[in-house]
Parts: C-alpha cells; structure tokens; sequence
C-alpha cells in the first residue's frame, strides 16, 4: 500500500480486561502487521500483567484474548519488548509469562522467543527510536 | 457496623488502594476487584501496607484467574471470594464504599 | 435485603457494567432484590440496541435486557447524563428533534432524581465505577 | 418524597475538567438536595483541586462549573470535608480554594464558611458515619 | 507538515477530545495540515448525530463536523469500535438489520487500516486518550 | 531527533508522569497538560523529580488556567505554552509520545 517502511511502537503500560485498551491495540497490531511496516510492541508497567500465562475468564464472562499473543508470529509480530524492572516491582517474572515463540525465516526457521526482557533504560531506547509511537 | 470498601484499580497504576487503607476503621472489609486484585500481589511495594492494614482483605477470585494470576502470588492472608461471596460482604456491612 | 447498584462506565471499554451484572446475578440468585439499576456518567451507553459486539463475546447490552425482563429489575439511565452523549428514547428524540432513538428494551430514560431515591429506599447502595 | 432521612456521602477523589466525574457529582449533589437529607461532600486526594479559585475555563473551551460550589449553602448543602493531607501533599492551603459561605438558619442567618478542614482520621470518621456513600 | 491526530475517549467524560480539537485548530491556523482524525476507543462515541449537550456548553460533535467541512479534515471512525459501542451508519445499519444508525456529518466509518495509514503518511501522529 | 512526550494525568492519581520521567532521552521535551499539570506544581513529592529530570519541561496553559492553579505554584523552571506552542514543540520533534 506504501513504499515507505517505518517503525511502529505499540505501548502497553495498562492490565488486561479491567478496561479494553489492551484487547483493543491488539486488534490495531494484527490489522497493522498487514502494512509491511517495522513493528515493536513494548510492555511495561501494568502492561506487563497483559502476557501472563493460564488466563481464564471464564468467571468474569469477558473473552480471554491472551491467547492472541502466540499468534503473533503468524503474523511477523516477534518484537515484544518486556520491561524488567516493570515486572520486577510487581512480584513476578519470566516464568509467569506466557512462552510466545516465532519462526526465524532467516535462521531456517528455528523457533525463537518473541519477548525480549529488557532493562528499564534499554526502553528508552527502544522509544526512542521510532517514527511511530502508539500508545493504549 | 462496618463499611465494605471495594478497590477496582492497579495500585501500580492508580492511588485507590492507598488511599482506601488509609480512611479504612477496625472492622472493616476490602474487597479488591478487577484491576484491583494486583493488590493483593506478594513481594511488591504494596505487600507489606495490605499485610499491615488491620482490616480483613478480600479479592475476588474471578478476576484473579481471569489476570492469570497464580494463587501462589497472592498474600496467604488474604481471603478469596466469589460473586456470592461480594454479595454477602455487601449485605453484612452497613455500607459499601467504592474506591473508584 | 434490597439492593441498588450504581453503573458510572460504558459496555466494553470498562469491566464495571460487567462486573455490576454478575454482582446483580448473584444477589437475584440468593434471593435479594435488586431494586434499580441507574446508569450515569458513560454507564449510560450500556443501554443502546445500536451495539453488535462480536458473536464470540458476550452481549452486554442483551445481557441487561434479559435482567429487566426475567426478574422485573429497573434498569435507569440518567437522562442528563444520556443527552451529553448520545442515548434517547423515542418521546426524547421526538421532543428534541433528532431522528432516531438509540435505547434498547427493558431500560427507561429518567432523572438524577431516581439515584436519591434508590439510595434512599434501598438497604445498600453499590457503585461500579472506573 | 420518603420520610426516611438518610445520611448521603458524596465522595470526590478527582480533579476538575480532565474527565467529567466532578462536574456530573456536582449534578447529583444539587438535584439530591431536594430530598431533605443529610448531605456532606468529601473532599480528597486529587478532589481538592475541584475547589481552587480562580478557575478561568475560556481557553480550554469547557464550561467552568466551579462558581456552583458557592450556590450550595443556597441548596442547604453546607458541609463540605476537605482532607488537609490531600490538600498539603499538593502544595496547597485553604488560601488557595474558594470562599464558600452559607447562612446559618439557627444562628440568625449567620454567614459561615462551608469548607471544614479535617484530617484524614476525621475524614475517615466521617465516612463510616454514613448511610449511603456515592463516589465520583 | 501533516498531522495525523487520534481520539481515545468519548466526548464531555474526557478532556481528550477537546484537547485533540484545540491543537488541530491551531496547527491548521498555522498553516499546517491535518490529514486524518481517527478515532479509536470510546473516542468512536464524539461521532453521534443525537448528543444534546446543555446549550450552554460547547457542542462536540458539532465542532468536529465544522472542522470536516471548512477545513477538509478526514473524520475516520474505527468499524471495531464503533460495533461494540453503537455507532453506526445507514450502510452498517442495513447491513446488520438495525433499525436506525447515528452518524453524525462529516464523519465516516472504516477500518483500523486507516490509522496505520495515518501513521505512515503523516510526519507526525499524536495521540488523545486518558 | 528528540521526543516530545505528552503527560494528561495527576501524578497523585496515575504513575504516568513517574514512569514518562523514568524513560526520557536527553534532549527530550514533556508536556503536561489537561490533569498532566499537576505535575508542574511547587512543594510536592513530585516536584524535585520534575526539576531534575534533566528535560525541558513544559505546561499547556490553558488547562492550568482552567484549573486556577496559581502561577506562583508552578515550578519556576517549567515553561508555559499555548495550543500554538504545543503545535510547534510536536513539529519540533521527531515523534510525540503519549503516556496515556
């Protein structure tokens, strides 16, 4: 649609499910990964508790959406930026978060993470740059 | 009779939580609710005050499995309820206060 | 006992429409009354018929309807709060002179008034807010 | 309407203008007001801001709702809590927030301030002393 | 230089669409261009054609629809969004057996496509929201 | 090219200010504006925070107008702009940044 590649930053800093914004930049990541532009998603404060692994919402009656994240791969999303300190502050770790894989075309498609645990100063450069920045 | 406090937002996030455990009297109840939950997390700069409050602390269980929050996360000394369990809080408090 | 709650958000965007009605399930099925339910602030917006949510998620809007039709509860929406944004009914539309109405079945349209007496009739009053 | 007389709290925890919430408790306060009963306003955390004086809207383009709080004591809403911890926390004093008057019908129509500085203990009392608590 | 501007929050609950207006009608009285508004979240909610706000406030909508017309703005509506909370137009309301829609002039419903496009094509992209 | 971050929340209320101060580059501009502005005011815990953050840093005057916080409790170090200025302080920068 256009020739021009830019970087887009979607940030997440909020929790799933008390309020749609996390469901609803997921939705603009799937539609934007269709534009061929070169996407990041950074999560850090609250935004870290979007990728927690054995959500079930069930009893809420709200749609787990979380399960949305391991496609991202399917879809050349396979930059997910996770804030150490952020998770840190809240108790938790790698091991609560969900294990999101893609497939490295240019490694012979050997499954690689998609969350890249970042310090908190590493985000600000990731922030900084980018042409695009998003934020839910 | 004692006051239901409920306390829907991320103390990460917003300044409910601590403002709530600073006007809450013996007896009451606080019972944390969607975002609210991450309160009752351990080992977050939160763990400590809600340990300390003095009150009896409840969350509501839906909107922890819903979080993916595993229950080993959860202070031991808070309580879990479900709806029926907000609803009795509810009714055995004289009033229910909202933390919004 | 003989509940009121209070619903401040709109569908969707927040859990407290939500989390109000599964509130308002349990109270019914142990055998309390919930007296009214008065929506303010973007609450409002949980009553319009103009909503198609996804068909794999729930239907909030529907969810409500069912509630006010099963079990008698009266579902209020703020008018004050309903002009700024956007929620009529077909005597307000008529009266102000828009072309459609947007309010779905089972709710009324009526005044801040309707939250007094709740809180007044009522044993105990629960707001759900953001 | 009912002879009950209940004791109603409304609670303002917000500031004035970024979101609606103060102005539409604002609305609730005034049209509760003719039910004859007991009536106190909190004041607290970012609330305090919603008293300031001075508030001058034009540029913003919304409507300044604030000149209502002095047409209370009209309404007989004449108890207004503000937390001085909230006030303090943001560099404020009572200096800074509007002179709200009502008149006293049993003290011959005597003027006197509307505001009640207390503490945060006192607020606390103050709210387990009611019947029904609003919170905006 | 061109602007893309996006809307998070519905009218009068939150600044966020005020502000978004103030800084599109002082970049376009500095000669800059304002390619597209696009509104996501309950921002969707400023594009009703039935809001009835006090008639001494500013009228929101009405604000937006002026600035489409005299100035060319390109008011974009997010389809997702908008399903979820009841904005809809006649094409969409056909569609999907609706008895009525509430579109505002000036104002069109589309995909998310269009803000990714806004973010590629405008030099700047600059968000409202809560 | 530096970023131009924008601030629309009380810091009492939301960790938006802290946590947009704790990812700054140098060079880099915030704005505070609608509740943001409570940022920029003298005598809180928040205020050494902003005045070493090492940004420029700006408020929309109109919103602190609004809310008739005195010019006398804003941070001497902050710089007041209009709708205008924002408008060139986002043309001035390589990307804006909102932390919502």
């Amino acid at each position: 649609m256009s020739e021009t590649v830019k970087k887009f930053l979607y940030v997440n800093r909020r929790a799933p499910y008390g309020t749609i914004y996390a469901q609803e930049a997921l939705e603009v990541v799937l539609i934007g990964a269709a534009f061929d532009q070169d996407v990041s998603m950074a999560f850090l404060d609250d935004g870290v508790f979007q990728l927690t692994k054995g959500q079930d919402t069930k009893g809420i009656g709200l749609k787990n959406f979380s399960p949305t994240f391991r496609a991202l791969g399917d879809y050349e999303v396979t930059k997910l930026y996770v804030e150490r300190e952020s998770l840190e502050e809240r108790g938790l770790s790698l091991d609560d978060l969900q294990d999101i894989q893609y497939e490295d075309e240019d490694d012979d498609w050997a499954e690689k993470p998609s969350i890249r645990l970042i310090s908190r100063a590493e985000m600000a450069d990731v922030m900084a740059d980018q042409d695009v920045v998003l934020s839910f | 009779m004692a006051t239901l406090h409920t306390v829907n937002k991320s103390p990460f996030q917003a300044g409910a939580l601590s403002s709530c455990l600073a006007h809450i009297k013996e007896g009451d109840t606080v019972l944390m609710i969607e975002d609210g939950i991450y309160g009752a997390l351990t080992g977050t700069g939160f763990s400590d005050k809600v340990q300390a409050s003095g009150a009896k602390i409840c969350v509501l269980g839906p909107d922890v499995s819903a979080r993916g929050i595993d229950t080993a996360h959860i202070l031991a000394s808070v309580e879990t309820v479900d709806y029926d369990g907000f609803v009795d809080l509810a009714a055995a408090s004289a009033r229910v206060q909202a933390w919004l | 006992m003989k509940f009121g709650i209070v619903v401040n958000e709109g569908p969707y965007t927040h859990q407290a429409s939500d989390t109000a009605y599964n509130f308002a399930k349990s109270a019914l099925s142990k055998g309390h009354e919930i007296a009214r339910v008065f929506f303010y602030h973007d609450g409002v917006n949980v009553g319009t018929r103009l909503s198609i949510p996804p068909q794999d998620d729930r239907q909030i809007q529907e969810q409500w309807s069912a509630l006010a039709k099963d079990h008698g509860v009266d579902l209020v929406i703020c008018i004050a709060a309903a002009q700024r944004r956007g929620l009529l009914d077909e005597n307000e539309a008529t009266r102000q002179g828009k072309d459609a109405n947007n309010i779905a079945e089972g709710f009324r349209i009526s005044g801040l008034g309707q939250l007094i007496e709740m809180g007044i009739q009522c044993d105990r009053t629960i707001t759900f807010g953001d």
